[in-house]
């Protein structure tokens, strides 16, 4: 009975995963993210941010790579930012799609339990957003089929820490996050060891869970306790509701994010609650170099892109130099291929580190809410 | 004492949204005697009803506030028509009830983000937000609206089933089905009455929500928790819903305040266990003696 | 004769209702007994304070000697009293084979692990309770039925598995809810020879609960009657019938009660 | 077809099908619905995890065989399955039902805190080894496990609970610790598929133990049928299965998923299976069944017609 129903469902899936014939000319490239649950609004980004480049290679003709003209074809699968269904299509991706490679996916905890099929399949991944440490490099060993072209946790909170206490002068710190978010876990830990570090105090840690709305109780301590700088390590719909919920308490401290921060969301849902805070981001939106990827999103898909659509794009210059110089459409010699590879992207000079696959010595730039405008501060990197 | 005070301001007003969805669900329970999870659907529904009934076609609010609440009660009859009609006819046990509502609420959440999409959308401002100061406790002017309504709506409920024939149809249904069939009533029309009437509260809970925080695909599941208020509060009673909800708002924000924020759910589950193992049937919740 | 049950002063009140009212009486050893009274006179309560569903606000039961106030439903049954219920009770979605197979579990003490690993105490005790159930169900005329879903025999035959689940337990005495209720004369009539094949063949007292006088008067032994919760009389068929209290407490009130 | 793609979701599928099998006998044979069983899996997972993770690695482990962490998260499951039902046992319908949701959020929520354990952060760098044979010869002991449970007293007896409580107490069965033997396997089943699932992953993080999984066994269990060990097991593996071969139709699956869920509840109320199992006893059982029906419905009609005669 088993066997039967075991070949029942093997035939379901064939004819469900039909499609997309073996033709040498084109190579497969793999996209995976959210494209359904709350972060589905990047995850939709990052895939039309993909696939119009790949279509705008396949409309200059193609890439040459070793000799001879590629074209590309992108897969791109819903992962629902969920750790095991990220399982399931990178298992499809590489072992039924035969991609070359994977972009994606912008959340570390769907990027680390890749791994072990990454190098079994022995299929690249350039992860956009995915910011914990664990994610290339476990136990001191980097893992070889990952790779990332964002700055990581550690990094970030440094940076954020440094920039309160260096730039704005704050000597208290309170921190609200997110208990149940591995990112907010990551960026608020490191936040409080540097600014520990540097000398100031942190007189509030208040956390939250994923899908709460009120942070009212927890910002009536966090008042009380009269802190120079909120540090906010989560996204922007929350940042947006704990923002006015702050002001409204009568909060007047200054508000301080991470690259969760960033969504035309927020300046609309924020408004004035936001004005005049801080928060740490890959790029300067208003630098020369991402104003060509800026309108041609735009003129693609009639609106603006969101931060990851940048990283997408990043990813991709990453993945084509190392496809060239790899010089075969071929996982195992791309992998090899982007260890040391130094690409000047639109976020910055990305160089991956061959012991970390990290984009080594990437700066992060410091944006300032003004008039519900993006105003870029400067760019700050972390000692 | 300012803190004291405020934190009391925070539970009160995270209670009273509690309760607007905490009704619903009471409502139904007493009735059907199964949690309708597919509420939370149908209240993120109302939010999305009275957000395009106020952008899209520029409504005034008052209109666009009934015309979500009418719209969820709709939606509520739809949903109990094609999920749990069949079931009820079928006389299938609670559980089927309940996976129906499951596969209910997945449904109209998928729908939303498949046709609408999953981005968050802010509310117009309708009511000035700037909070009412008294000296250092800040009242939300909505908060203090959202009082009163939910005030008068829950009155008017509690109007309608003590005073209207209808409404005593539903008390005596809420006592035993069955007999109530047995007398003449119209069961189906008192269950397409309760479902209504759930449904217009959600409206009202839906727009409110999406007014005081913003309105997204998955509100449904903020809704967990106001049905830990309406057990907390004794499933079935609808006072029992209201107090569970404001204790509930209280309790979660004095834990917060002063306890531990990392652990407030935690405390909030532990307190919600230790009331059912002394009073299994929640605080207000009706006793029913199983008779030999 | 000694007595098997023993009731006394047995009180039980629900908020400020007084349910059953310092009743004693006894159920000798091999008695049939009888308890009547109005609908609302106590009868059921006192079946249930009887087999642990609700503890006594106050008096004694005593079973065999011993008292068996407070303790859990299923260690009365494992002493020997079980019941049957006015509203049936039987597990519906299983067939008639399995309701008595089931309640047969006392009769096998194989363990647990013995059970998951199929050892040969296990197989040897489950052909023996297989073969119990069958008899039972052979006894009392049932094997027709042995594959029927419970739910879907007629209503006379689901009292009557009731009667067969509660057997299945060896009890010692058992306690009969109206089994009548519902039933045409005939039927009546054979399940009186029924309750008293019973009692003759598995050495059993029986207290029966029961609104046909008819039952009533033939085979009980010895009678109770109650009325708001109080004893009001007891004795044989004969002295009940010519009890003025009686007459005028429940028969003489209640004509429709008599002949229903 | 792709073999490592197909091995995949149906090592997903072995792995819910064991959670699935434990609920079942909670669910389809006792009569009690959880709404927690995440939180055991959860137990399973970490408690495994801690067992066979590498000491070198962080969050260090203790570096023992994967059989080890199996029996280990399986009994820390059970363990603290016993302390919940001492609890929580004796309430019903769906207090119980938010009871076991209050503990399943609160394991979730505790291992969230816990950064022994990784904390919210996640716990990377367990041992790959949830190896298809070893899942299939799982599978297979849960499945004789609990075929040989139910057809044995203790398992009768749960049937009985199910069926109706209060004849199960006067038929001298001890309700409670029915009820307790069953979830306390059914959370070691939990524990154990959770073990399983963290070595399937390589990686856990509390937020995979959500309501979310927890509601989503519940609704295999149903799906399959109540009451059936044949059902619990297709119902894990075409549910499983099902957003998987959903997934061309992108954003509306899960749209679909839930109509179907609704239209399953509705059209086949007793699930996949209804109660039956697909066995050689369990179709001779069957049939019996449909001729005793047959058979009774015969003799009352002709005894019927008898009487008229009279």
């Amino acid at each position: 009975m088993k066997k039967v129903l075991f070949a029942a469902l093997a035939v379901a899936l064939v004819l469900a995963g039909c499609g997309g014939g073996g033709d040498s000319n084109v190579i497969k490239v793999g996209w995976l993210g959210a494209l359904t649950g709350d972060q589905a609004v990047w995850g939709e980004n990052e895939l039309n941010t993909v696939k119009m480049l790949f279509e705008e290679y396949n409309a200059a003709g193609g890439i040459e790579v070793g000799g001879k003209k590629y074209q590309f074809e992108v897969i791109g699968y819903d992962n629902k930012g969920d750790a095991q269904e990220s399982v399931n299509v990178t298992k499809r991706l590489t072992g039924q799609d035969k991609v070359v490679a994977i972009i994606g996916p912008n959340a570390s905890g769907n990027a680390i339990p890749m791994a072990p099929i990454l190098e079994q399949a022995k299929v690249p991944d350039i992860a956009t957003v995915a910011t914990n440490p664990k994610v290339t490099v476990q136990d001191g060993k980097v893992k070889p089929y990952n790779f990332r072209v964002c700055f990581i946790d550690p990094y970030q909170g440094a940076v954020a820490a440094g920039f309160a206490y260096d730039k704005l002068n704050a000597r208290t710190a309170a921190v609200l996050y997110d208990v149940s978010d591995d990112y907010s876990q990551g960026l608020r830990e490191f936040f409080k060891i540097n600014f520990e570090k540097k000398g100031g105090t942190i007189v509030a840690d208040e956390s939250f869970n994923s899908g709460d709305v009120d942070f009212r109780p927890q910002l009536s301590k966090i008042k009380a306790a009269n802190p120079d700088v909120i540090f906010m390590p989560y996204f922007f719909k929350e940042v947006a509701l704990s923002a006015n919920q702050a002001r409204d308490l009568g909060i007047n401290a200054t508000l301080l994010g991470g690259d969760g921060w960033p969504s035309d969301q927020l300046i609309s849902m924020g408004g004035k609650a936001v004005e005049g805070s801080y928060f740490v981001n890959h790029l300067d939106y208003a630098d020369p170099a991402v104003q060509d990827f800026k309108s041609r999103y735009k003129a693609k898909y009639g609106k603006e892109t969101e931060l990851n659509g940048f990283l997408a794009h990043d990813a991709v210059l990453v993945f084509v130099e190392g496809l060239k110089k790899a010089g075969k459409p071929n996982g195992e010699a791309i992998a090899k291929a982007l260890e040391g590879i130094d690409v000047q992207g639109i976020t910055g000079r990305i160089h991956i580190s061959p012991e970390t696959h990290n984009p080594e010595g990437k700066d992060a730039a410091i944006l300032k809410i003004v008039n519900g405008q993006y105003i870029f501060q400067e760019k700050y990197a972390a000692q | 004492m300012v803190q004291f005070l405020q934190q009391l301001i925070n539970g009160l007003s995270i209670g009273s949204v509690y309760a607007l969805m905490a009704v619903g669900y009471s409502l139904v329970y007493s009735i059907m005697n199964f949690s309708n999870f597919a509420h939370g659907g149908v209240i993120m529904l109302g939010a999305y009803f009275g957000f395009f009934g106020l952008t899209l076609l520029k409504l005034p609010f008052a209109v666009a506030f009934l015309l979500a609440s009418f719209g969820t009660l709709l939606v509520a009859i739809i949903v109990e028509r094609i999920a749990y009609k069949p079931l009820r006819e079928r006389k299938a046990p609670f559980l089927y009830f309940i996976i129906s509502a499951m596969g209910a609420s997945i449904l109209l959440e998928n729908l939303v983000i498949a046709t609408i999409g999953p981005t968050f959308r802010t509310y117009p401002e309708v009511f000035p937000k700037t909070p009412i100061e008294l000296g250092p406790l800040a009242i939300g002017r909505l908060d203090l609206i959202i009082f009163v309504i939910s005030a008068v709506s829950l009155s008017f409920l509690i109007f309608f089933i003590d005073k209207t024939k209808l409404g005593k149809a539903i008390q005596a249904a809420s006592y035993n089905v069955k007999a109530c069939a047995l007398m003449g009533v119209n069961t189906d029309k008192v269950i397409l009455t309760v479902f209504g009437l759930g449904g217009f509260l959600a409206g009202i809970a839906g727009v409110f929500f999406g007014m005081k925080y913003t309105v997204y695909p998955q509100i449904g599941n903020i809704t967990t928790k106001s049905f830990i208020a309406a057990v907390f509060g004794g499933l079935g009673s609808l006072p029992g819903a209201v107090l569970g909800s404001v204790l509930l708002g209280i309790i979660e924000t004095f834990v917060a305040g002063y306890l531990s924020s990392q652990f407030r759910d935690l405390i909030a589950f532990v307190i919600l266990i230790a009331v059912l193992v002394l009073r299994p049937t929640g605080i207000m919740g009706k006793v029913t003696e199983d008779k030999a | 004769m000694a007595a098997i049950l023993h009731i006394r002063d047995l009180t039980k009140q629900f908020g400020g209702l007084t349910a059953v009212d310092a009743v004693s009486f006894s159920v000798p050893e091999g008695g049939i007994v009888g308890l009547i009274g109005p609908n609302g006179a106590g009868k059921t309560t006192i079946f249930n304070l009887i087999t642990g569903i609700y503890r006594p606000t106050s008096g004694s039961i005593e079973y065999r000697g011993k008292s068996i106030v407070g303790l859990e439903p299923f260690r009365i049954a494992d002493m020997g009293i079980t019941r049957t219920f006015q509203n049936i009770r039987l597990f519906k979605n299983l067939s008639v084979f399995d309701n008595v197979l089931t309640a047969c579990h006392l009769s096998a003490n194989y363990s647990f692990a013995e059970a998951i690993l199929r050892l040969p105490r296990f197989r040897a005790q489950e052909k023996h309770l297989t073969a119990k159930a069958e008899e039972l169900l052979g006894i009392m005329n049932l094997s027709d039925y042995r594959d029927l879903i419970a739910n879907n025999l007629p209503y006379g035959l689901q009292r009557r598995l009731e009667i067969v689940r509660a057997l299945a337990l060896n009890p010692k005495l058992l306690l009969l809810d109206e089994p009548a209720a519902g039933m045409n004369p005939d039927e009546t009539e054979q399940l009186m020879r029924l309750i008293v094949r019973i009692r003759d063949d598995f050495g059993l007292s029986v207290l029966v609960i029961e609104h046909h006088m008819d039952l009533i008067m033939g085979v009980c032994e010895h009678i109770v009657v109650l009325n708001f919760g109080e004893k009001i009389a007891e004795g044989s068929a004969d002295e009940i019938s010519k009890n003025a209290q009686v007459i005028e407490a429940y028969l003489g009130t209640s004509e429709e009660a008599v002949d229903a | 077809m792709d073999w490592t793609y197909i091995q995949g979701i149906l090592m997903l599928a072995g792995i819910n099908m064991i959670a699935v099998l434990g609920l079942s006998l909670l669910t389809g044979f006792t009569g009690l619905f959880s709404f927690g069983h995440a939180g055991f899996m959860a137990i399973g997972a970490y408690v495994g995890a801690w067992i066979s993770a590498s000491p070198a690695s962080t969050p260090a482990g203790m570096g023992l065989p994967f059989i080890l962490a199996i029996v280990g998260g399986g009994a820390a499951a059970g363990v603290v399955s016993y302390f919940i039902g001492r609890i929580s046992l004796n309430l019903k319908g769906d207090y119980f039902c938010i009871a076991t949701l209050g503990f399943g959020e609160a394991i979730r929520l505790i291992f969230n805190n816990v950064n022994r354990f990784g904390g919210a952060r996640g716990w990377p760098g367990v041992p790959s080894n949830s190896s298809f044979l070893a899942i299939l010869i799982a599978d297979i002991v849960a499945v004789l496990f609990l075929a040989n449970l139910v057809k044995s007293r203790h398992g009768r007896n749960m049937i009985a609970v199910r069926e109706e409580e209060l004849a199960a107490q006067i038929a001298g069965i001890d309700v409670f610790r029915s009820k307790m033997t069953s979830l306390v396997i059914s959370a070691v089943y939990a524990g154990v598929a959770g073990v399983f699932f963290a070595h399937y992953m390589t990686f856990i993080q509390p937020k995979m133990f959500s309501l979310t999984k927890s509601t989503e066994l519940t609704i295999i269990v149903i799906f399959g049928g109540l009451g059936s060990i044949s059902g619990s097991v297709l119902g894990a593996l075409v549910l499983t299965a099902l957003p998987e071969v959903l997934r061309a139709f992108e954003i509306w699956r899960l749209v679909f998923y839930g109509a179907a869920v609704i239209l399953i509840m509705v059209s086949r109320p007793k699930g996949l299976m209804g109660g039956l199992e697909l066995t050689p006893s369990g179709i001779r059982k069957w049939t019996a069944e449909r001729n005793a029906l047959r058979q009774a419905k015969a003799t009352l009609l002709a005894e019927d017609s008898g009487r008229k005669e009279d």
